[in-house]
């Protein structure tokens, strides 16, 4: 099992959404960070002094899922999320040891079945 | 006897004079005592109407904040300054201009006599009802217009279109030569404003995301608390804007009239709130907010022109209508693809319209000339609003780039977010000066 | 002789009809001018009162603004529609059968002669009193009252509670026979509206998680500058509650003291802002923001029945005990389990008849009668608050689900939220269409 | 025929005596009317008077949403706490010692009688100016001064410096004598405030991290609604500041007068809005929010000293003016180091300076008179201010530790945050309770 | 070393706070997250349009533990965060390399002892 | 390659970018979360009731880094962010199997190459 990380823009999160469904992937868990990569910061400005907001809104969803489901996962996101700009994001694979889910106590691939599949 | 004869005619003239020293005297004083009187009764006059106007002007942020509300966060700064530059714009292009155009008064108005009512105060009182007219259109095209395309049509509104489509029945043009009744402007403010809003809205197009192939995508507005509390300004701000409009308020007659406005103002708002939410309960399964206030302002709306005609319970139908009205009228600009973020069209321009005829249903007021006068208004304002909104299209431009949009336009064009991150952390840690000198 | 004899009696006669005929013409703009003066009076008493009945009018938003701050983000909306339909249900009913209930006016009021306040006016100024009433119990139940419960409650409170007990003394009933006195309703609006609001709260139960065993767990408001901007309007709004309760004002006398009504008003406030700071300062070590604000309205409340009799330092007194009464009052009704978010219980009623009482200690009032009304006007408005609330939770239920109540009534209730989520990221990116048509 | 003599000798008395009690009824009816009338007048006068005192102290919510707005969230309790005891302080010492000194009138004012104006009215008109003064420091030292410090600063504001500087003219005093002019208060009100802030400022230093070496950090307000908003209430509220000092309302010349004012107080709001925004428009190649709402408080500030003397096109220019003269004195202070969040020195020191010199140009004033009252007004509130901080800040410490800074003032001084976490996850999941007996 | 990462429903937050403080977890990061899993949207509306905020409010906790502290861990948090109803979420177990405390330089599992402990 | 977590507190962010920036380091996520440790909690008051804010406001930085990068940044974050006080965070290092740019679809190293670098 892995732990996929995906840093997206947050205007691509509904396409995303939609292409990780099509690939069925049902468990997702996102949350609003702050990113800095290499696009630029905004520049604001306030009663005169110009100032660089340096980190950016972006999308996280963290993705676990077996190891079968790694590829399309990945495939899905990088299609579904790429403007070709600067600033699109970045997806890191990470190793996953167990999960438990917490309703029924099932562990691991069990877990990540979804409900009714 | 000769003398005790002339005696008596002395003191016969000698008391008549005395008598008349006497009433000439209080002559005087019933005649300082009338002048001042009539000051008195100017100066209440003067008063009433100031005070009305200052309840108008509280209209102005409820309008920032009902807008503000019912649009997304990343536009606020945006939605404030259009707002708060709507009366600046006002402020200066009415004065110069407008109420020259529209009164017949000299331009760049000074020491303005008006006759009946105090010119001066009457200006005033004028010039926040032209404020009102081109705020409407702000709501309507927010989250996707140029800022200085904005602020043209601000001008030309306030100086012209208003001012002239005023004139022909508040400057006692041909509508009034042909006996139409708009006592507080349904249709000379609200239905000019809301269709000079659908205008811009067919120029200008759907924000981006609200129509995907069929699907109607809800926008949210980010924050209900700033819509209600902006409802309950305007609300508010209503109680000048009805009675104000009366113009005259020294005698009892004329305060009676008043004190009636105000309750079948009340009654027309109240009736409105009740049949909007009891219909979206009918429709929705729960009673919709949105649909709530919007039913507050179609009932004001709607009395407005028949507000000394229209009285209780007529009050409360024809308002009621109006709530009902508004309901069915967002539904359907929605699945038109007219995308009215507040619903400006629907509160002011239809049921402004629905206001002007109901005069000639319940208030007494001639049916046709009623209809005519309405549509008139609606479709002139229609149409300029359109033709002012397309040659800003193709000179200046008035949308601004999706990009832009997206990220809203706070940023954009102003160069400042509403809510700063700094809101979150406690502290502004993601900023650091470019340059300070 | 004869002839000049005759040419004297002509003179005379000539001289004392001229003299008559203008005396006669004199004595006819003399009345003109006194009924000319008489309707500028009453203009001026219809204007006075309409700006006070506004004034208590932006008390609504207060109210709503106070609640909304001091409550969680999760029940926004559920708390402009409570307090907007307060408004709302109170416009139409008090209209229609509660002003007839309480001044023997005739039902849906038009056209009313009061005798001695222009009567339309006054009804306006009333209506706006029995919103307040109202409005009063909604903040104590809020975040786990169904909305239809309210509504209903609403309706009655407006219809028929206040007006029946308004009726015992504004109305000139039994209470006001016996030498009550109670200038601008401490009693008959505040203690009517804070004891209803007890009683609602024992029948619905204070907020899931408020008590943990005997832990009292603190659900701290979510955004005090609504808080304090609403307690602001209420502050403002109060300059119309109690110097409008005047009713007539255009004798030197009556204007007189309505401008002392002013400044005993502010002087209430101030001190019970001072006392309860203080005293939350030495109790909890730090200056408390929301006993400061409540505080305020304890003051205010306060000084409601005696405004006109108790004046200058005998105010500041009278408000700072108020701040007093209200911070330990506040601290009992937490340890008594009565859940009361915004202290609705101990600002309006425990305040409002501690400043009935007042009256008869500091402002020549029958101590015993000021007893006795504001005992009868407390258990009158607990009874039937509490009668009506059980009614309704045996018959349509006052309460709404647990798990209604965790996710908020916004939701619940209204299907919306009041912050959107496209505040965070930007746009409605968790959004998506599901029927649009 | 003597007979006959006495006949017409009685004829002649009788109708004499006739025709006078009948001149005397009349006349005593005029009498009468006469004091009627001046009642009347006196009750008009006292109605706009309580009008506009209102419409002032709606300024001081205002003044708190807009710190509020400009501040950063952490410190929003804070801001509100001071904004309130601001009118509460002011509200009491104003009234025990303040309007005595300024005015003559006894200490704790009752029953006041002034002469010309209502004085009990009057008081209250005064008393709101009075926290104006007071609450203009706020903004400037918001977010590090301790809550003591500012109340006890509060407190000889408005019980000794306004008073003391006030009385230099309105009380009469030797500045009234030379002939200067200001008529609502540029310099007595406004200059006295920003200068004192100014010295406040100075005694305190700049918040943390505002300046590191020579670059200066922005630190961006955290919501721009609530100043949005803010600066739409002041800006209705000098609706009640400049036209409320006219003090006399009844004749047809004070109410023209009036309505003048608001004419002119508007063209020079819209004007300082309109070059403050075009101005930043150039230097920062974006039309700029903050700047443009100061420059409404600019065209404002402007304004007010003579209101009543710089008319039409001409108030305009002078609010133009202040409009630049903002822009480029906030960038001034900015790069001096003074920090100054919100510009309370740029708007009320700087253009309450100017406003006075223009009575000088524009009005009719005598130049070389304006200027030196004006600088002695400025001079000594920056003295008075600086001083007062200076004296605290080597008693009891005016400044709160870094720690407490950073964190923010709603934890260090009232020990609860603005803005509740519970906003975020819906219910306060993280609050547990410690001590709930 | 195991990172325990655990998605939650937000109100039983203090059950699983009180519940891990029992069995000796200190060290606790939480963080607001939106979840997507086999429990359904909730459907809002807004001026007559219907839409699904497919997203629900979870809190998500991490947890850094020594390898024996890692089945008392997840056994709190399983039994204090149960409904029984979908939607009750996740628990994650990941390798961890390292772990520094930065206010001592502390490496590794003496950086996981609680202070004083 | 390890994914660097470090959880700050917020008014150090500025100095921990700063150096950040100044070891190479161009890539970083940074999220708000609430942290428990050592640390007490908030003691405040509202309305006479006493309550613990008993999570504090953190900042937390994901950092995707190759294997030589990891000291320097470690190295970096714990000089920039410490105060030595109780409350100063700790840092959590995992192992990273893969990381994908979602502009270009480059893989592991090169992906966390920055722009332009
Ligand atoms: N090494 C990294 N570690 C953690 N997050 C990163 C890293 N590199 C990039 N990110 C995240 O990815 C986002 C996009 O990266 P950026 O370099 O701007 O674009 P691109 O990948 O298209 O070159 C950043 O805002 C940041 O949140
Ligand atoms: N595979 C997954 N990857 C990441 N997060 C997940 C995954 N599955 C579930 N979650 C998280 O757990 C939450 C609850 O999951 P859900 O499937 O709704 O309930 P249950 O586990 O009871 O069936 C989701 O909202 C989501 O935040
Ligand atoms: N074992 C842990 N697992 C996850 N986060 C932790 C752990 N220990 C500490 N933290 C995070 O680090 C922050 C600081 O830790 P704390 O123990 O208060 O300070 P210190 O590390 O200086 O002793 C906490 O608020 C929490 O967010």
């Amino acid at each position: 099992m892995k732990l996929i990380t995906a840093v997206i823009r947050p205007d691509k999160l509904p396409s995303v959404k939609e292409a990780l469904f099509k690939a069925g992937v049902r468990g997702i868990t996102i949350s609003r960070v702050s990113g800095h990569g290499g696009q630029g910061g905004i520049i604001e400005q306030y009663r005169g002094s110009q100032f660089v907001v340096e980190f950016r809104e972006k999308v996280q969803l963290s993705i676990a899922v077996s190891d079968s489901f790694v590829e399309p996962t990945i495939d899905a996101i990088v299609k579904s999320a790429r403007t070709g700009e600067i600033g699109d994001g970045k997806i890191f694979v990470q190793p996953l040891e167990n999960v438990v889910r917490i309703r029924t106590g099932e562990k691991d691939t069990e877990a990540l079945t979804p409900v009714g599949a | 006897m000769n003398k005790s004869k002339f005696g008596v005619l002395g003191l016969i003239v000698s008391l008549g004079c005395l008598a008349f020293a006497q009433d000439a005297e209080l002559a005087d004083k019933v005649t300082a005592l009338e002048a001042s009187l009539a000051e008195t009764n100017f100066a209440l006059d003067t008063l009433s109407l100031l005070f009305y106007a200052v309840l108008v002007a509280f209209m102005q942020p409820g309008f920032a904040l009902l807008e503000a509300g019912l649009h997304s966060a990343k536009n606020i700064v945006n939605i404030f300054m259009k707002n708060i530059m709507d009366f600046v714009v006002a402020g200066l292009a009415y004065w110069a201009v407008g109420f020259s155009i529209m009164y017949g008064a000299p331009l760049f108005i000074r020491g303005y006599e008006a006759g009946w009512v105090p010119g001066q105060a009457d200006f005033f009182f004028q010039l926040v009802f032209a404020a009102t007219a081109a705020t409407i259109v702000s709501g309507a095209i927010g989250g996707r217009m140029k800022f200085t395309a904005y602020l043209i049509f601000s001008a030309v509104m306030t100086a012209l279109i208003y001012p002239v489509m005023g004139s022909w029945k508040w400057g006692g043009g041909w509508l009034d030569q042909l006996g139409f009744a708009d006592f507080a402007g349904s249709s000379i403010v609200h239905a000019v404003g809301g269709f000079a809003a659908l205008g811009a809205v067919l120029a200008i197009g759907p924000r981006l995301g609200r129509y995907a192939g069929n699907k109607i995508n809800a926008m949210p507005g980010h924050n209900m608390a700033l819509a209600g509390f902006g409802v309950f300004l305007l609300w508010l701000g209503w109680f000048g804007f009805n009675p104000g409009s009366q113009l005259a308020f020294s005698t009892a007659a004329d305060s009676t009239t008043v004190a009636d406005i105000f309750i079948n103002t009340n009654l027309a708002a109240s009736a409105g709130a009740l049949s909007a939410m009891i219909l979206s309960w009918a429709l929705f399964k729960k009673p919709d907010f949105t649909m709530t206030i919007n039913g507050i302002l179609a009932g004001l709306v709607t009395i407005t022109a028949g507000c000394d005609v229209i009285v209780g319970g007529w009050a409360v139908v024809a308002g009621a209508i109006g709530g009902i009205l508004v309901v069915f009228s967002v539904l359907m600009f929605d699945r038109l693809k007219v995308d009215d973020p507040v619903g400006a069209i629907s509160v002011h321009g239809i049921c402004g319209v629905w206001g002007t005829i109901a005069v000639g249903i319940f208030g007494g007021g001639n049916l046709g000339v009623q209809v005519l006068g309405t549509l008139v208004y609606a479709a002139g304002a229609f149409v300029s609003g359109y033709l002012i909104f397309m040659i800003l299209k193709y000179t200046i431009g008035i949308r601004v780039t999706a990009e832009e949009e997206v990220r809203g336009l706070d940023i954009a064009e102003h160069g400042i977010e509403g809510y700063s991150p700094s809101d979150y952390v406690g502290d502004p840690v993601v900023l650091s000066a470019v340059a300070g000198d």
